[in-house]
């Protein structure tokens, strides 16, 4: 051992090494801190991003330089050099003027202490003077008389401030005269320096441009200067890099215990998110694609208002790296690339991840609530639509949704409809019946096909029949089948508007693109119905069921006949030969006595069964079979009123925790909601396989067969519905127009008026059909509210008469209450901001010489030759116009006459003053707005006040 | 031990509590100034310095305070302009009162008073009130901009973004 | 070899061998206190730790920033376990040959200044933790989850890892043993040894021999009932709480056969095979009886055995019976840890009408 | 030799001086004044037994404890800058504390300091019994010992609300049921049902121990800011004070322990 000082426990020099040794490691750590604490991901982005600026300036630069007409700035510039010449010999002038501005200056200066003074004096006097004046009212008010010396001081003090006012008055004069004096000089001046002034002015708007980019350059340079304020410890004098937020006061995060406003930081990296000009740019450096929609300042949602995370979710707090955003890729590629970029992992804990891009459209159901169709959102729409058409908001309850009517058709009658037998294999496989069939298919899937299964679901759907036909009131057709032409049949029945709601047999591909969804798919009917029925039903649908939305086409006996042949000419023998199997009894005890067993032991039980006869068990198996189906959700029937859908409610479904999903053994589903949800949509009985389950805990939910795209857009149609507390200011709220007009759209879809006509460019999904000339298929209703008067339109819902009678198309009647007539009618009218009625006895006032011109216009234009109807009898190709009196408003009939193409364009009505030139110069001198004028008031002239009924002839005066 | 061997051990001792203090006295002082940073937060909440302030014929001729608590602006129409006038009293930093029977602001600190115009006539304000920037947007709304200041005394209020022509 | 460590690990498996493990440990202590041990060990488990790491399940919880604390702290413990045993041989060694222990040598009971000795120490080891918390806090984040929603509970639901040990005796005991009265007495139990420990030995150095029984209690409490606990509780335990192997994936939806039965289901309905009695006092009699047996009878026997005769006589009835109960009560978590695992016992006495569950 | 010189002159100043009442502590003297003139060093005895300065012997654990508790105290007071303890801002400030406040290591320095000075405690517990240091003359140093490490778990414990995240609230959630079953004090616990007197239930959810702590009935806004004060105010102070007592007593003892 080493010999150490007395004292000392350790060497002093070992002590002084290890010292030096740490604090030089304490040193390297604290510069560790500095470097670590300053660089920041989101700093590299947007030195990137002024580099790209700075190139866009370069660029713009280059051509506005190369605009600039060198020849004319060269002129200029000699120009400049000679006025700069002219000027220089007025010197002297100039300097004279300066000499006497400089005085006057002077002057003003000196006379604004005078005047501060003065006013200050004559202020505090006023006070003064207001002090006495209220002692003395005091003193009065006691009752008592002022003293004189009272009066005296107020008297005094008085005559000191008028003095002093007088005087503040007067320098306020002089100071006008020595103001107007300065204007006067600098005016003079100026003249003298003219010509270089407005030189100058002539090469600066040349140049602006130019100097103007240049000063924008000069900013995105990064010198020393840059360095120095965006310098680790600085940077908190003035950093040119710095995190940028938005902070939203009308949108809320949810803290569970409060809202608070969102911040969204994303504009950090996404610098150029609102600025157009970019679109050609790699993300994170692109302009917003929809600009014009989303995040432009003029756009219905800006940025400072609408924020981003509300739309596409995710954490918009977080900007310190690519991770804690909670990106999520769009697929496998883009997973891989960010996987290789920024080590991208799924994000854990955090309650909203970002949604896909493609499914972003979901959030607008956030702040648009209670409309059926949000313009701009098409891929949510189409997810909508297909929620609708497959009658999800049947079993499952989604808020907003409750106004629809039940997917499937009433089984109230439905044992005069179709036969036992082909209801039993129907249920069993709808899809083997009809390749269209849009009610979901619950047997013989993955999970129910073993044989045991089997086995009980035979007895179920024998049972459900049995309870069915058990409950089913008895309904006579008013009419029998006759015989028709099927072939005539075929021919009215698609040309007549079946296919707005119905896709038909035979016409595959019209149907397809029509896609309507309204009405069943109309194959192998022959197979299905009883002809009696269907005759009765094509002729009058409300005589089955009255609340039907299939409306009367008006059809005549043979006309329904004829129809009636053609379906019933659709068969399919192949599901006709199909037998069902028989009732097994001990199955049916079996599931019975599973029910019975659930609360009771099986002693109980038995005894309950054997209580029974075998009608009863069967009777009551249907039943219970039909509320484990939920049957009910989507089809009325008998002794279910009242009982709620059978699925989860899927109101808050987007905001269920994802632990809350069951996954199973399904490894190969994405892990996120939505891939959850697609995958439950494409086969919802995936979650059984491999997994043992007994019978009655088997998942229920059925097959759709939906297609990829569907399940897409269904997807995030679903997805879209979160619990999010959007405050009120931040949610989109409708007028009293909007809601309206809402409450209108939801009567036409109910009664898919929108399968034919097209709304204000609003579906129409028939005129598919039509593509090669829209004005065969039904009219297109744009602005109808101001087309018709409201109680024509009123009138004409309830008494339906062809309107264009060379039209194949029938616009059918409805079997609609006042109410929703009256909803409708005033949908239209505040849709196109009309006032109620028009006064039509005001419209036809002559002049003179009007009527006169009127008629030559009439002839000169033709109108009778197309507008025939009542005039010769020629087959009209144009509506009755002595029926227009009641139908159209004047003003619609002016605008219609200067343009018919901008309201519908492609309509066979000419334009007879294209770009305001009348093509009848002679008469009432060419004016354009006169010669429509008086074609209004010879139409409505001549017009009848009647209403048309549907017998009423159609080329009739009357 | 030598007298020479001393003197270098004193040496190599000297060197070496250099080194360690001088680079514990730098840790120390690096420590210190990141404190010092944390003071200065990075991004704050205060109000927009940039806001609409309604289309220029919702201005009566004289000062209007419909922007005066939100933003602390006072709109001024005087002889044809326009102009946002900042509310705060350039000598100390109170919130000056428009007083219109007197037409004029006073501070109810100190006592400063300032002309419509903005322009200080009594009282201890050392200038003018200070206007912001001003222009109109493409809808033909107001926009005022606080981050941009024009001070009269520096010449500014000619320019072109200090007021509205109306 | 993995499912084998998996199948081990379970509390069931590894508290045995655990306690087999610390048995031997204290047993041949001097053989373990050797540096030439030590090597030997390292040469193990540094292996073995860079295996382990190398499954991606185990790693997953191994790195979570809450954990980062416990690795921190096993290495520490580790080294300065056997630090302690190296030091106690050494010494235990000169005391049998009749020298001082080290720390009594006249060398190390020399005085020495403080300035530059302890200051300087301290110094030292101010900036070389700073650097090492520092270096932490940069490389690890702080954790943090979705902000606080009293509607939805993630899973597991985990105390702060000091508290797992906790966590984890309400396992096999109920709230207000687990969670009130057991750590109670822990605090009581820490705070009366110096009274309860007379032996004058052993002051102001390391040392086995001379204080076996103070040493064989501390270190089994330290070790086994709090550290192995808290391993337990941060690496084996996940979502519901289940036991998951080191190498087994967390699967939310594991399911662990397991269904605990009373005592007295197993006195009335397996033993006597009658029903449960109506009188709840009756019906826990057994447990009761057990019990208190457990806590007032078992004291005096071990009292009048010669063991604890000699113990009385030297620390006196009060110091020996305080002890007793402290031991009792220390014991009661491995022994209801093993009746669980033995005949998946639930409890003692079971008083849900009192909340009085044992 | 020229910086020994300035380092001479500066320390021949009348500043110096008056700060440093000795000289360079190279000899006896000096060595004494350096550790008995200076307010943060007198904590110390002037000389000690040689085992009191070997790392080997104290491990440093007892010293490190107070290290981290004044670090802690040092960016625990930085973090009130930026953080506000109401339901509404806890979370969103505990994420600028991470994304865009300076330093964004701060609250990792404290949440690691927090967890390295439960370590450094146990283990220094772990040391004092392993020596036997507790014997007397210091049973009631070490009584103080262990109420200090009870303490810092409380301390760490009430800090572990404070992030306001589902770690946060489930774990003291967890921790707070516990209190609910103290015996006759907590509504689960054995005993309370015997605290009624007809309708007028004495021990229950309202007001019991667990809604004492909680100000609720469970994990609310109002524990929040109760474990706010709690942990930087209360308990601190209670444990600056407690750590006076221990280094008095830790000198007053007889320094650190060594054989008899």
């Amino acid at each position: 051992m080493k010999k150490l000082e007395p004292g000392m426990a350790y060497k002093t020099s070992k002590l002084n090494k290890i010292f030096a040794f740490l604090s030089v490691l304490f040193l390297m750590v604290v510069v560790w801190v500095f470097l670590d604490d300053y660089i920041r991901p989101w700093k590299a982005v947007q030195i990137e991003a002024i580099k790209i600026k700075k190139a866009k300036l370069e660029e713009k630069l280059k051509k506005v330089e190369g605009d600039i007409d060198e020849k004319r700035l060269a002129t200029l510039q000699t120009q400049l050099d000679q006025a700069s010449k002219k000027v220089s010999t007025r010197r002297k002038e100039v300097f004279a003027i300066d000499k006497e501005l400089k005085q006057v200056l002077k002057e003003i200066k000196s006379e604004t202490i005078i005047n501060g003074t003065l006013n200050s004096q004559v202020s505090a006097r006023t006070f003064l003077y207001e002090q006495v004046q209220v002692k003395i009212k005091k003193v009065i008010a006691k009752g008592k008389e002022p003293s004189e010396g009272l009066f005296d001081k107020k008297k005094a003090i008085f005559d000191d401030l008028k003095s002093f006012k007088g005087r503040f008055l007067a320098s306020k004069d002089k100071m006008k005269f020595l103001q107007a004096d300065q204007k006067r000089l600098t005016k003079q001046k100026l003249a003298l320096n003219k010509e270089v002034t407005e030189t100058n002015k002539k090469i600066k708007e040349i140049v602006t441009t130019k100097e103007l980019l240049e000063l924008a350059l000069e900013k995105t340079k990064m010198g020393p200067i840059f360095a120095i304020r965006n310098a680790p410890f600085v940077d908190f004098l003035d950093p040119t890099l710095k995190i940028q937020q938005i902070v939203l006061e009308n949108i809320t995060d949810d803290r569970y215990f409060q809202q608070v406003p969102k911040v969204d930081r994303c504009i950090t990296c996404h610098t150029f998110i609102d600025k157009p000009g970019y679109e050609d740019q790699e993300n994170p450096h692109r302009t917003h694609p929809k600009l014009d929609l989303m995040v432009g300042r003029d756009s219905p949602h800006p940025m400072k208002k609408s924020g981003c995370t509300s739309c596409h979710s995710g954490d918009g707090h977080r900007v310190n790296d690519f991770q804690s955003i909670a990106h999520w890729p769009e697929d496998k590629e883009q997973r891989a690339e960010w996987v290789k970029k920024y080590k991208w992992h799924e994000p854990h804990r955090i309650a909203t991840p970002m949604l896909k891009l493609s499914q972003t459209e979901a959030s607008c159901v956030k702040c648009h609530q209670g409309v059926e169709h949000i313009p701009g959102a098409t891929v949510l729409n189409e997810g909508r639509q297909n929620i609708e058409k497959f009658g999800c908001y049947g079993c499952h309850k989604i808020k907003g949704w409750e106004h629809k009517r039940k997917p499937g058709p009433s089984l109230y009658k439905i044992a005069s409809k179709v036969d036992k037998e082909f209801f039993k294999n129907w249920v069993w496989s709808p899809k083997s019946f009809n390749k269209h069939a849009m009610m979901p298919s619950f047997f013989a899937q993955s999970n129910n096909s073993k044989p045991e299964f089997m086995r009980k679901n035979i007895a179920e759907v024998n049972a459900m029949a049995e309870f069915l036909w058990d409950k089913s009131k008895s309904y006579r057709p008013f009419m029998k089948y006759t015989g028709g032409d099927a072939k005539a049949g075929k021919e009215l029945a698609s040309s007549v508007g079946c296919m707005g709601c119905h896709g038909m047999e035979g016409a595959e591909k019209v149907s397809e693109k029509i896609g309507a969804y309204a009405g069943p798919f109309l194959s192998g009917t022959g197979s299905k119905v009883d002809p009696d029925w269907l005759v009765s039903w094509l002729k009058k649908p409300s005589h089955y069921q009255e609340d039907t939305i299939m409306p009367s086409f008006r059809l005549s006996d043979r006309e329904a006949n004829n129809i009636a042949a053609y379906l019933l000419s659709l068969k399919n023998k192949e599901f006709e030969a199909k037998r069902f199997a028989p009732l097994d009894r001990s199955a049916r005890d079996e599931v019975l006595l599973a029910y019975f067993t659930a609360f009771d032991s099986e002693e109980v039980a038995h005894a309950k069964l054997n209580k029974l006869t075998d009608r009863q068990k069967t009777l009551e198996l249907g039943y219970r079979s039909v509320g484990k189906y939920g049957c009910y959700s989507c089809h009325n029937i008998d002794g279910f009123a009242g009982r709620s859908p059978i699925g989860p409610e899927l109101t808050n479904e987007g905001s269920k925790p994802l632990t809350q999903f069951g996954f199973g053994i399904q490894k190969e589903v994405e892990h996120s909601r939505d891939g959850w949800i697609k995958a439950h949509l494409l086969d919802p009985r995936r979650w059984d396989k491999g997994i043992d389950k007994p019978f009655q805990d088997l998942t229920r939910m059925p097959m759709f067969y939906l297609s990829e795209r569907e399940a897409e857009t269904m997807t995030i149609a679903i997805i879209g519905q979160v619990n999010d507390k959007i405050p009120l200011i931040g949610v989109k709220q409708l007028d009293a127009r909007e809601a309206i007009v809402e409450k209108g759209m939801k009567v036409i879809n109910k009664f898919n008026c929108v399968g034919c006509h097209e709304v204000d460019g609003y579906r129409g999904d028939i005129l598919a059909k039509y593509e090669d000339d829209l004005n065969e298929g039904p009219p297109r209703l744009v602005g109808e509210g101001h087309r018709v008067q409201l109680d024509w339109f009123h009138y004409f819902l309830d008494n339906v008469y062809p309107i264009r009678p060379w039209l194949k198309v029938r616009m059918p009647s409805y079997n609609l209450t006042d109410e929703e007539r009256n909803t409708i009618v005033t949908m239209f009218q505040y849709k196109a901001g009309q006032k109620a009625l028009v006064d039509r006895s005001k419209i036809v006032n002559w002049k003179a010489g009007e009527k006169q011109a009127a008629k030559e216009l009439w002839e000169e234009l033709a109108c009778a030759s197309c507008h025939s109807s009542g005039f010769n009898q020629d087959e009209p190709q144009a509506p009755n116009l002595f029926f227009a009196r009641r139908r159209l408003r004047p003003s619609w009939t002016k605008k219609w006459l200067k343009d018919p193409q901008a309201i519908l364009p492609g309509t066979l009505m000419p334009s007879f003053w294209e770009d305001g030139e009348s093509q009848a110069p002679d008469i009432l001198g060419g004016d354009s707005e006169a010669q429509m004028d008086v074609l209004v008031k010879y139409m409505y002239d001549m017009g009848t006040e009647k209403l048309p009924t549907k017998n009423t002839k159609y080329w009739s005066k009357q | 031990m030598s007298a020479t061997r001393k003197h270098l051990n004193r040496r190599e001792f000297f060197s070496y509590l250099t080194v360690a203090w001088v680079a514990f006295g730098a840790a120390c002082a690096g420590m210190a100034s990141l404190a010092f940073r944390f003071s200065y937060p990075n991004v704050n909440f205060e109000p927009e310095m940039e806001f609409l302030a309604g289309t220029p014929d919702m201005y009566e001729e004289g000062v209007d305070e419909r922007y005066k608590n939100g933003f602390g602006v006072w709109m001024v129409k005087q002889e044809g302009k326009l102009f946002a006038l900042s509310n705060i009293c350039t000598h100390l930093g109170c919130i000056p009162n428009w007083l219109p029977a007197e037409l004029k602001f006073k501070c109810p600190c100190h006592g400063s008073g300032y002309y419509t115009s903005g322009i200080n006539f009594e009282g201890p304000a050392p200038r003018p009130l200070e206007r912001y920037k001003i222009n109109l947007t493409a809808e033909g709304k107001i926009k005022v901009d606080k981050t941009k200041l024009y001070r009269y005394e520096k010449g500014q209020w000619d320019n072109p973004n200090a007021f509205l022509s109306v | 070899m993995r499912e084998f460590i998996n199948w081990m690990a379970d509390p069931i498996r590894s508290f045995p061998v655990v306690c087999v493990l610390f048995f031997l440990m204290m047993k041949y202590y001097r053989i373990v206190g050797t540096k030439k041990f030590l090597y030997l060990a390292l040469a193990f488990i540094i292996p073995t730790a860079i295996w382990f790491g190398s499954d991606p399940n185990f790693f997953t919880i191994l790195i979570l920033p809450d954990n980062i604390p416990i690795i921190i702290l096993l290495v520490l413990v580790g080294y300065l376990q056997w630090f302690t045993l190296y030091k106690s041989a050494e010494n235990d060694k000169r005391i049998e040959a009749g020298l001082c222990p080290i720390e009594g040598l006249p060398e190390n009971r020399e005085k020495v200044w403080c300035w530059p000795n302890l200051v300087y120490t301290e110094l030292f080891c101010i900036i070389a933790a700073t650097c090492f918390l520092v270096v932490w806090a940069i490389i690890f984040k702080a954790p943090l989850e979705e902000p606080a929603n009293p509607t939805w509970a993630p899973n597991p639901a985990k105390a702060p890892w000091y508290f797992l040990g906790l966590q984890e005796m309400l396992v096999y005991f109920d709230p207000w043993m687990a969670g009130v009265v057991l750590p109670g007495v822990v605090v009581v139990g820490l705070i009366a040894i110096p009274y309860i420990d007379t032996n004058p030995k052993g002051n102001g150095y390391f040392t086995i021999m001379e204080r076996p029984l103070a040493m064989w209690g501390f270190l089994f409490g330290w070790l086994v009932l709090w550290i192995y606990l808290i391993i337990v509780g941060t690496f084996l335990r996940g979502p519901n709480w289940t036991f998951y192997g080191p190498f087994e994936y967390w699967d939310y939806h594991k399911v662990v056969a397991e269904y605990n039965v009373n005592l007295s289901e197993f006195l009335w309905i397996k033993g006597l095979n009658t029903s449960m009695p109506q009188n709840m006092f009756l019906r826990e009699i057994l447990g009761i009886v057990v019990s208190l047996g457990y806590v007032f009878v078992l004291p005096p026997m071990m009292a009048a055995s010669k063991f604890g005769k000699g113990m009385i006589e030297k620390i006196g009835n009060m110091r020996y019976y305080i002890l007793v109960m402290l031991f009792l009560l220390m014991m009661s978590l491995p022994i209801k840890m093993v009746l669980r695992w033995l005949f998946s016992l639930k409890y003692i006495v079971a008083l849900p009408e009192l909340e009085l569950n044992l | 030799m020229a910086a020994k010189g300035l380092a001479d002159k500066v320390r021949e100043t009348q500043v110096w001086k008056s700060i440093f009442r000795h000289g360079p502590p190279d000899n006896a003297r000096n060595r004494a004044a350096v550790v008995a003139g200076n307010v943060f060093l007198h904590l110390h005895p002037i000389k000690l037994k040689k085992s009191g300065v070997q790392l080997g012997y104290t491990w440093c654990m007892g010293g490190l404890t107070f290290f981290i508790f004044l670090a802690l105290t040092v960016s625990g007071v930085l973090l009130m800058f930026y953080y506000r303890p109401t339901a509404e801002y806890a979370f969103n400030d505990i994420i600028a504390l991470r994304e865009h406040v300076p330093l964004g290591i701060m609250r990792e320095i404290h949440r690691w300091g927090a967890h390295a000075m439960v370590i450094t405690t146990w283990l220094h517990m772990f040391r004092v019994f392993m020596t036997g240091s507790y014997k007397p003359p210091r049973e009631f140093n070490w009584g103080v010992g262990v109420i200090l490490l009870v303490l810092t778990l409380l301390l760490s414990f009430t800090g572990y609300l404070l992030p306001w995240d589902q770690l946060a609230i489930w774990a003291i959630t967890v921790g707070a049921n516990m209190a609910k079953a103290t015996p006759f004090l907590g509504h689960g616990g054995p005993g309370a049902a015997l605290a009624q007197i007809g309708d007028f239930v004495m021990v229950s959810d309202k007001n019991d121990v667990r809604f004492q702590l909680l100000a609720g009935r469970f994990v609310g806004e109002p524990a929040l800011l109760r474990f706010y004060i709690l942990h930087c105010v209360f308990i601190p102070l209670v444990v600056g004070t407690l750590i006076a007592v221990h280094f008095w007593r830790v000198r007053k003892d007889g320094g650190i322990s060594a054989p008899l």
